[in-house]
This record gives structure tokens, sequence and C-alpha cells, in this order.
């Protein structure tokens, strides 16, 4: 996959280089358990141009996108938006295939979290 | 025409690496009144300023230009050299070709060039360049000392053993500062209280030391060796000459919810209280907010129960001018109250407490008597977690950008004292560096991990919840790459230092310069590092940056013995580059007098002679002594008359002209 | 290197910067030991204070052909001199507003307030004011061609 | 106006009878009626003195070099007068203690240009009538709108109240009104809302008509420099004549800088500029800008209150104000 680290960090505007490596991101991550690269390690990957693992991990989809890590951040590094920008680049690489908003079903589980859905469209919606 | 000599310098590598310095030589030959022109590895070594004293006793040089760092540098150095060959020590221009040049720019063509320009510039400067000559003002044998922590006490203690009178100036009602409320102290944790009190009685008795307490500096005029200060003392409402500190007054006194500020508000205290046991001096005062007497006239009992009479609800502020010959700041610092960080639960659990409230619990003299308790229950608790750097070394509104240096030694320090008085209580400490640079320091850390078993986690803690009584702490371990949920019955916060919120005001009294953080600046990050850039204001503690307490004590004899230098001197050598009228151009207008902030400018009548005609005038005159250089009256003057001496009209315009060439 | 190798090729503007002794001195000074870059045509004059810039200087400059002309001072407060950049603010306010009011264009005058601590914004001042100036070009309204070479 | 110069002669008479002053300084025709011209009398010629509508020179500039002996000096002070005069005192130019300052009254002093420039000539004197104005001429007597032809000063007059003087000739509350038809700063205005372009070149026409003659320097009370600084070799500024545009800008940017805070806006320069260049112009631009910058500020409203230039507050605007605004 061409998926580089500059285009990463155009999509996302982070620059990694900010992170002091408090792990706060992680403390603070609800997903943290879910996920097979928790967000402290996606800043470091990113910064280390390791980006193989991430593109393929399931972690990309896993991410809440709640943003407590962007908000609790002390260097504002923002690893949120860096999930976000690698699960951009792979949607986008996927040649549109991907689900368009019409595809979510109208009625939904009124148990599912309102920012689920919110995070549906972050992550098909082009 | 001037001799004039070049001294091109290649600071090694620092200038020579982006400035042709061969062919600034060469250029700067072909410049006007330029008789001899060199270059040289390091103008400012031995060798170097020997060839400059060389050449001005072989080429007959009068006026010498050298190129090199900023004048803010090295300008003295060479006015020493050149006064050694026999020039007055202002026949010397600097042309800033390193700061200004060569370490920002890359191209050696443009540096080059540039070079070339500002040379030129200092030539056509030094080519109407005179003979300066200072005149000498008088020094104030006495200090004031801003602050009364462990730093300005001990910068007192050291300027007074050396037999010069110190005010101490402290807007508490006691000095002692922030150690008076210290439990232990790193890395030997003997008690605070044990070799701080010894330091504030000495400070009190001392014959040469004079209190100020619950004072304020209100105004500060004049300059160094001649600073006119004036002191606000707040009404303590108690006769400080009758109060014998016995507290009856205190033990009667009926308005008791007060939170207590020396205790961090973890407990109240009465509405006429003292401090704490070992304040000095060892008054009572009324806190007029509280008080009943001054709410409703009533009440009344701490006059009927003082037997002194020292009781004074009249007392108004007052007002003390003093003279001094040098100023120090201690103004110390405050731990920020962390309320904008919602995720540690600061503001909803009681249990969650700064480092400096966690310090007052754990003191014996403290609101919990030294029992280790849970501010929520009173109960002694089962497990312990310390977050570090909150609020330090971040980039957000929230946070300092800074680390404050101290917190994680005093981590160590809460861990093991947790340990060693409960070694049953588990303790987990949350960092992100454990930064140990001290002697004896990281020893002291190795022992909390080794030998009391402190856990240390890597990884910052994200966010801290309530839950059934106890907190759960929620982080993660990055090296163990596994996030942690664990409870806690206390999470102690080591929020950042700040400089105290008063430092601004003081900064701007004393026109000495500060940084975006609101520390004040040290006249030389490294050589400098006691002194502000502003002549005879001193920096003593952590207003000038975060340390410890042993710096801090060596800080402050540091700044100590720098005033003790400025008063052993009788008389300072003032500023050469004064304002100087033209009698014959001066229309007596006092324009000038109205700008000048020294009150360096009078006026006389004088004969003067001019166009032919001799008549008695009123001109402007200034005094030398007093005159500090900064040029205002000579813009205001609309005839000229009133020039700079050293910064001349014509000095500067021909500057313009070299660089507008 | 030779000397007359280094020659004006095309015209690059050239900016003047009156700088107090204290603090945007220093505060250039520490652009530079941070190794901050901005323009090399702008040429720094040291002066006492910011109250020591006579309007005469800055006609001078552009008299001579300066495109540019800023007067940096300690802020507002934290004058070494106490007063001295309150009598500087005024003057340079009206200074500027007359020659903006004699057609000259405003945006070639600024001042701006660089304490000794702020290296970083010395140099952001000075990358602005050049970028502002070229875009200018050269100053001709107030420009002596006497001076012209 | 007639009344005013019987009862004026009586009062010299008086003061210099009683040996309270020995000289006066006053008005005394030139060649022309309408040439009044400042002069200092004596018992021997003081029926040469003229007060007319012609009047309209400042005197206090004058008592810099005249009031320089034990003897007191009368000076004849119109209301605006009274503002240099205080100006001249504050910066101490003139002692007040040599000086007999007497307000008289003022209606107005009309501009002879304005006058010929309606197409009367061989004026030989003028008088009074409501709100016109009776011209004896050669070829007999015109009459014209007295606001029409009134100095620039006068049509936006400071008022009938002198601010200085040790004896009023009449007082102020008893004196005639004084005309008042025009918007003092409304020239200003306009050519502030120029563009950049137009204000340019609108100076440069003005500007590029000096002759260098020093005229306004000359009359203005506010400049009173022992040695001005262009003529002072060691300034760096001397120079007798403009010899590019740089120079014409260059000298009447510093002499509207030199008297910024000072001038009292008696409009002298534009008077007496021969080539009609409207210096006023530039003095009253820095004026607006003290006053909208710093409050209202009236130079020579008094004797203590230090100027605009020499004082400031802490809240002052910063200088980008100028950048910000609109065009």
């Amino acid at each position: 996959m061409a998926v580089d680290k500059e285009t990463i960090l155009r999509i996302s505007g982070v620059n990694p280089r900010q992170c002091m490596k408090c792990g706060k991101c992680s403390g603070t991550c609800p997903a943290y358990n879910e996920m097979e690269y928790h967000p402290h390690q996606f800043v470091s990957m990113v910064e280390n141009g390791n980006l193989e693992p991430l593109l393929k991990s399931e972690s990309l989809y896993l991410c809440l996108s709640c943003m407590a890590c962007v908000q609790r951040c002390p260097r504002q590094v923002a690893p949120g938006k860096l999930v976000e920008a690698v699960r951009l680049a792979v949607v986008r690489q996927q040649n549109m295939d991907h689900l368009v908003p019409d595809q979510i079903p109208a009625m939904l589980d009124p148990e599912l979290p309102q920012q689920a859905i919110v995070s549906a469209f972050r992550k098909y919606k082009k | 025409m001037q001799k004039i000599g070049v001294f091109v310098c290649w600071c090694g590598s620092n200038i020579a690496a982006t400035v042709d310095v061969a062919a600034v030589v060469e250029a700067l030959k072909k410049q006007p009144g330029v008789v001899y022109a060199t270059d040289y590895q390091y103008m400012c070594s031995a060798s170097g300023q020997n060839l400059i004293k060389d050449a001005i006793k072989e080429y007959g040089l009068t006026g010498v230009v050298v190129c090199s760092c900023s004048p803010r540098m090295h300008e003295a150095t060479f006015r020493k050299t050149v006064q050694a060959a026999g020039l007055n020590p202002y026949m010397l221009e600097i042309a800033n070709i390193r700061e200004q040049c060569s370490w920002i720019h890359k191209d050696i063509k443009e540096g080059t060039e540039k070079a070339i320009i500002l040379g030129a510039a200092a030539i056509a400067k030094v080519q109407l360049n005179a003979p300066l000559y200072s005149q000498t003002s008088p020094v104030v044998k006495r200090a004031l000392v801003i602050g009364g922590g462990i730093a300005g006490i001990q910068t007192a203690l050291d300027i007074a053993d050396a037999g010069f009178e110190v005010d101490i100036v402290e807007k508490k009602p006691t000095i002692g500062g922030k150690m008076s409320q210290l439990d232990k102290t790193f890395p030997t944790l003997d008690c605070a209280a044990c070799i701080l009190t010894p330091k504030m009685v000495d400070a009190g008795a001392h014959e040469k030391i004079n209190l100020y307490t619950y004072c304020e500096v209100e105004k500060v005029e004049g300059f160094v060796g001649n600073f006119s200060v004036t002191i606000k003392q707040k009404p303590r409402y108690i006769d400080a000459t009758k109060c014998t500190g016995c507290g009856a007054c205190v033990e009667k006194c009926p308005s008791k919810k007060t939170p207590n500020e020396f205790n961090m508000g973890l407990d109240n205290r009465t509405a006429i209280y003292i401090p704490f046991a070992q304040a000095v001096p060892k008054l009572a005062v009324i806190d007029k907010d509280a008080c009943i007497h001054f709410k409703n006239g009533k009440c009344g009992l701490c006059v009927r129960t003082c037997e002194a009479g020292a009781i004074n609800y009249d007392q108004t502020e007052e007002f003390i001018t003093r003279e001094y010959g040098a100023i120090v700041v201690a103004t110390g610092f405050n731990q920020i109250k962390p309320t904008n960080f919602d995720e540690y639960l600061y503001n909803q659990s009681k249990d969650v407490v700064t480092s400096l409230e966690f310090e007052r619990i754990m003191n014996a003299a403290g609101p919990t008597k030294g029992h280790l308790v849970r501010p929520s229950n009173g109960k002694q608790p089962k497990n312990i977690v310390f977050v570090q750097c909150v609020g330090s070394r971040g980039t957000s509104c929230r946070d300092k950008s800074y680390c404050s240096k101290i917190c994680c030694m005093y981590t160590a320090k809460h861990a093991m004292l947790v340990k060693d008085h409960h070694p049953e209580i588990d303790v987990t400490v949350f960092y992100i560096d454990v930064r140990t640079p001290g002697k004896n320091f990281d020893e002291f850390y190795r022992r909390a991990v080794e030998q009391y078993g402190v856990h240390y986690i890597k990884g910052m803690v994200g966010k801290v919840e309530e839950a059934d009584g106890t907190l759960k702490v929620q982080a993660s371990d990055l090296l163990d790459n596994r996030q942690i949920l664990m409870d806690a019955d206390m999470v102690v916060l080591a929020a950042a230092i700040e400089p105290d919120p008063t430092a601004r005001s003081i900064a701007t009294m004393l026109t000495a310069s500060m940084d975006t953080n609101d520390f004040f600046t040290e006249a030389h990050a490294k050589l400098r590092p006691v002194e502000s850039p502003t002549a005879g204001i001193f920096l003593s503690g952590v207003c000038q940056g975060p340390k410890d307490i042993p710096e801090t004590v060596a800080q402050a004899s540091a700044a100590a013995a720098k005033v003790i230098g400025l008063l052993a001197k009788d008389h300072l050598l003032c500023n050469a580059c004064v304002a100087h009228s033209d009698e014959t151009l001066c229309n007596g207008c006092s324009q000038c007098a109205n700008v000048c902030a020294y009150g360096a400018i009078t006026y006389e009548d004088r004969l003067v002679m001019d166009k032919g005609v001799r008549e008695t005038r009123r001109v402007a005159v200034v005094n030398e002594a007093i005159c500090q250089g900064c040029g205002a009256c000579t813009v205001t003057c609309p005839s000229g008359a009133m020039d700079l001496r050293g910064f001349a009209n014509n000095q500067i315009m021909a500057e313009v002209d070299a660089i507008c060439k | 290197m030779q000397v007359n190798e280094i020659e004006k090729k095309e015209y690059t503007p050239l900016i003047v910067a009156f700088c107090c002794n204290w603090c945007s001195y220093a505060g250039a000074d520490l652009a530079g030991s941070s190794r901050l870059n901005y323009p090399a045509n702008v040429k720094i004059i040291r002066v006492p204070c910011s109250c020591r810039v006579n309007p005469l200087f800055i006609l001078r400059a552009f008299q001579r052909g300066a495109d540019g002309v800023i007067m940096c001072g300690c802020h507002p407060g934290d004058c070494h001199y106490s007063t001295g950049n309150y009598y500087a603010r005024r003057r340079m306010t009206l200074l500027f507003s007359m020659l903006d009011y004699l057609g000259i264009e405003r945006a070639r005058t600024r001042v701006e307030w660089v304490s000794a601590a702020e290296g970083a914004k010395f140099a952001a001042v000075m990358n602005e004011f050049a970028e502002t100036i070229n875009r200018l070009g050269e100053n001709r309204k107030l420009r002596d061609l006497r001076c012209e070479k | 106006m007639r009344e005013i110069k019987e009862l004026l002669v009586q009062k010299i008479n008086e003061l210099l009878d009683n040996g309270t002053v020995d000289r006066v300084a006053g008005w005394k025709a030139g060649e022309f009626c309408y040439d009044a011209a400042p002069a200092v009398f004596t018992k021997e010629n003081i029926d040469e003195l003229l007060y007319n509508g012609f009047c309209g020179a400042n005197q206090s500039k004058f008592l810099v070099n005249a009031a320089t002996t034990e003897n007191r000096i009368l000076a004849l002070l119109k209301p605006c007068d009274t503002y240099s005069y205080n100006q001249l005192v504050k910066e101490h130019r003139v002692d007040p203690s040599r000086v007999y300052a007497l307000g008289i009254p003022c209606t107005g002093m009309v501009d002879v240009n304005k006058i010929k420039a309606l197409g009367i000539t061989g004026i030989t004197g003028i008088e009074e009538d409501g709100e016109n104005l009776k011209i004896a001429t050669i070829y007999g007597d015109a009459s014209c709108k007295k606001c029409d032809v009134l100095l620039e000063r006068c049509m936006v007059c400071k008022g009938k109240n002198h601010v200085a003087g040790d004896e009023m000739l009449i007082p102020d509350e008893e004196a005639p009104e004084t005309p008042s038809c025009a918007d003092r700063m409304a020239e200003v205005a306009r050519l502030e809302a120029m563009t950049e372009e137009e204000r340019f070149n609108f100076w440069r026409e003005q500007l590029s008509k000096c002759i260098r003659c020093n005229a306004c320097r000359n009359a203005c009370p506010a400049c009173t420099c022992r040695t001005c600084v262009f003529d002072n070799a060691k300034s760096g500024l001397a120079a007798k004549v403009n010899n590019t545009d740089f120079e014409e800008n260059m000298f009447h940017i510093i002499r509207a800088f030199h008297v910024a805070g000072r001038c009292t806006d008696c409009g002298e320069c534009s008077r007496v500029c021969p080539q009609n260049i409207p210096l006023h112009l530039l003095n009253r631009k820095f004026i607006k800008d003290i006053n909208e910058f710093y409050g209202e500020f009236q130079a020579g409203a008094d004797t203590t209150t230090k100027g605009p230039l020499t004082s400031f507050t802490k809240e002052d605007c910063e200088p980008s104000i100028v950048m910000e605004r609109g065009e």
C-alpha cells in the first residue's frame, strides 16, 4: 500500500513530534482493551513511519472517536485525529468501496450510543 | 578623521562558517578612515585582545571596530581592551555579525554582504565617537529583599552578616514562605521546620535585619545605588509593640470559620490569628473580612482578652519610604490549583489533593496532626496514587510549558514517607519521566523503589472516577502495554508551580524584565544568573525559575554576594552615555524636563555666548550622575540642543546612511 | 571570494529596524542564538530606548533608500527606563498617521514591542514585515533622488 | 470697531502715561491699509497704531524678542492670540512679568486675498456693517458678506473669551460675538477620506509649490527656536532651499512634528504663505489625531498642563491604530 507518513500528517494536521510519550491518551482511552494498537502507539508508529501494521489493524475501526485523548493530551498532539487519518487513508484506498449514509439503517438499536452513529459516518462517509 | 582599526572575529566557526571573514576585512579596509583591518579566530581571547592592543599602538589607532558577537556579550570586554592600550573605552564600536548575521543566515554570500554593511555602519559611527567620561554616584548602603521565604531569608542573612543593613518586605504576616508549610525535605528527609525556623529566628533577631511583614512594595523610584522605595504597611489591627504573641485572643475569638491558608484550607482558623506556632514575628493579626467587630461593631472579645492592650481596630494603612542601594527579588511561587483538570476530579472529591495539601496532611503540626487520613472520612487510606506532571510540560492553555522541576523528588519523598509510617499502604506513582539530577537525588528515588517498594508506572493517568466511596484511577502502563484500572483511596496531584501573581506588578515597578511565564529574566542565562538585566536588581529563588531548596539557598547566597559586592563600593561609576544640552541652542522650554523619568534635568540661568551676543538665558542642565541615558529628552527637544553621548543624532544618522548605501 | 562578486542583482527591499538595547535588541540576539531565520535585508540599529528614535531618523532612512522602517521596544510597562516607550508610542503613532495622511504607504512603518525573551517573536515579526515590504515594492514616495545610485 | 479703537487708544495712553509700560506691541499699516504688520510703538509714534479687520497677525511671537527689558511692554492680544501667548509663557519663551497683556476684543479678521478674489481691488479702508463689510476703494465703495472673506482661523474662531491677560479692554461677557462659520476638521476629514494615491498627489501638488521662504516658520508662534534645526549645520538637516521632493516633504513634516501638541491652530503659517499652501492642514491633522487618540487638547488653554507629546497614559492606543483605520 502506498500510504506514506506525509499523507497521514497532512490529513490529520497532527505533529507527532510534539508527543512527550506520557501515555495519557492511552490512559484515558475507553476502547483501549479492544484495540491492538493503542493511541500512544499510533502516535509513535506514525512518527516512525511504521504504517503497515496500522493500516491492516482492526484497531482503526475500534476507536470510538470520542476524542478524549485529543481533549486531554497535554501536548496538543491529538492522537484521535491520527487514528482518524489512518482510517481515512485506508478508506480512500478502497476506491469508494464503503458505506454511504443511505446504507445506514433507518432504525437503530436505541441502546446504540449516538457517538457510534457519528463514528459510522466518520468512518464510511467520504 | 579618525584612524580606525577593524577587527573581524571568526568566533571559531560560529561566524566564519557563514561569513567570509577575509572578504569582510578586505571590504572594510576600503572604508574611509580605516587604516588597519584584520581577522582572528577568537578576538575575545587573550591573544585576540593583544592583537587589538598591539595594533592600537603600532598604527596609532584612534577608533576601534570589532566585528563579533552581540555588544551585550563583549562590549565591556573590548572596552577594557582598548582602554588598556590607552584609548578612551568609548572609542569602540561593535558590529554584531554573529547573533544578527551569521547565526540567522545560511547563505555565505548573503551573510558576508550583511556583515560588511554592519561593519561599515559601525565604522561610520566610530568616526563620530568622542571620548566619554563617567560621573560617579554614591551608594546607599542598605539592601531591600522583596519576599521573606527561604530565598529572601538566606539572602538577607548573608548581606546582614557582611555588615550591611537589610530590610525584608513580606506580604504575609510572617516570614517563612512555602518552606514553612513543608513536612520533610529531600533528599535527606530532615524536617523543614527544624532547619528553617532557626533561620527565621536569626533573621528576626539580627541587628542588621529589619522585617516589614504584612507589607507590600508600593512604589520604586531611582536607580542602582539610589533606589527610593515606598512600602505599604497593611493594618494588622494589632499594636506590634505591645502584642506578646500569647495567643489568648485566638482562643477566645468566636469567628472560627475562615479557611486556614497555612493548612491550604484543609481546616479553619479564627478571625484573629497567628499564622503558625513558629511565626516570626510572632504577632496576632486580624482578618478584617472575617472579624465580627468590623461587620457590626460588636464583639470586641479580643480587646477584653488581651492583657497587653494590643488590639487596635483603628489602625490604617501606613506608608514608609526608604532608600536602598540594591533590591533583591525573592517573590517565590505558588502551586497551581488544578481546578481546570476535570479528569482528575480535584473539584469533586476531597480525596484528590495537591501535593502541597498532602504536605500539610503529613505534617505533625498540620490539620490532622500528622495522621495520614482521607480528607473525606478521616480514615487511613489503603492505597494512594501519585500523579506527576499535572499542569507542567504542556502546550494547552491550562498547562505550564516548563517542567516544575521539584515534583519528581517530592513525590518520591511523599511515597517514601507514606511507606515509612505505614508499610501496609500500597503506593503507586504514575510518571512520564523521573528527573533526578542533583546530588544524591537518583539514589533517593531508587530507595523509594527498591527499599520501600513504591510502584512506579510509566504512563499518565487518563482519568479518575469516584464510585462507592473509592476512587477509580484509569491509566496506561506504557511499558507493559496494558491499561490499568485501579482503586485508590487518595490521589495526590503533583500540580505545577508558578511564579507568585504579585511578581508581575513588582517587575513593572522595578522595570525588571520577565519571560512569558512571568519568571524574572536573568541578565545572562549562564554567566549572570542571579542578576536582572536592570542594574541593581538581583534575583533569588523560584522567582527566576523552578528550583528546589538547596538550589534556592545557593542562588540566595549568590545574589547576596552580588549585593555585597555592590554595597561595598562607596561610589558607582555612572553611565557615560548621558544626555547633554548645547546651551547656545537651548530655548529653555522645559519640555525635556517634562519627559525625564529621573528628574535629571534642571534649569539654570546662565551667561551664554551665542552669535556674538552675551546674555543670560534659562537653559537646561543635565545632572550626569542621575541621567540614565534613555534619550527621551533628545527627541522632545525641538531645537536639537539636547543630544545623547554615545548615541548622538549624527552618529545614528551616520549608521542609517551607511546601512542605506 | 571577491568582494566585487557581491553585487546587487535584482531589487531586494531594505528594512531598517531601530531596536532598544534592553528588550528588542536582546530579543534579536535571542533570535540569533536560537538560529531563527529572518531576511538579511533587515538591518538593526541599536538605540538605548525606543524613546531615542527621532522621527528624523525614520525620514532619513527613507530618504537614503530604506523601503520599510520598524521600531521595536520593550512592551509598554516594561521599559528599562520606566516610561520611555510610552512617549515613543505617542510619537510614532502621530508620525505614522502623518505619513499616511501625506499618502505614504502606511504599511512601510511599524512599531512592535519585543521583549528580551521573545526571540521567536522578533524573527516572526521581521519575516512578516519583510514580506509586507516585498509586496509593497520599492519606496518611491519618500526617497531622495540624489541618493539613488 | 470704531468705538473699540477709541477705547483702546484711551487705555494705551493711560498705561503709557502712568508708566505701566513704555512700549506697545501693536499693528502698523504697511504700504497699503491691508498690509497691517506687527510693530512696536512708543509714546512718540503711538498715533500710527492701527486696529481694524486686517490686523490678523498674531502678536505673541514678537514678544519673545521684544519682552526682554526691565520695563514692561504692552501686548494687545486678541482672544485667539492669548492661546499662543499662554503657550509661550508655558515654555518660558516669554516672561509674563515683562509684559502687560491687554485683552482686546475681535469680531473676525479678513483675508484680503479673499476680497480681491471677489474682484474688489484698490482697497483703502474697511468697516463692519452687521454681517457685511463696507470696503472703501479708490474706485468707490464696495461691500461683501463678512463670512465669505474671513481668515481661515476666524472661520473656526475659538470664541470671544481670552485665556490670558493682565486686563481686558472690555469684559469678555460684554464683548461682541465672534464669527464661526465652518467645521475646523472638515478639510482634514476630506483628505483622510481620499485614497492614499489621491492624498499623495494632493500633497505633492501643494508642497511642490514651496519656495522655502521660511515665512511659515518665521510667523509661527510655536517656532521660536533660537537656532532652527534647518539652519543648524550640525543638525544634519540644514538647507537653504528644497533640492528635491523629499526635502519639501521633510521640511514640512518635521516642522509640523516640532509644533505638534504645541500648535494652537492660529493659522499664521497658512496666512503668511506666499504660495498659499494650506499648511494649517498639517497641523490640524496632528490636532485631530491627538484629540481622537488622547482626548481633547487645546494648546495654550493654560500655562501648566503638559502637552500631549510630553505626557502619556498607560492605556494609550498602539501605533497600529493607523493601520487599522479604514482606507
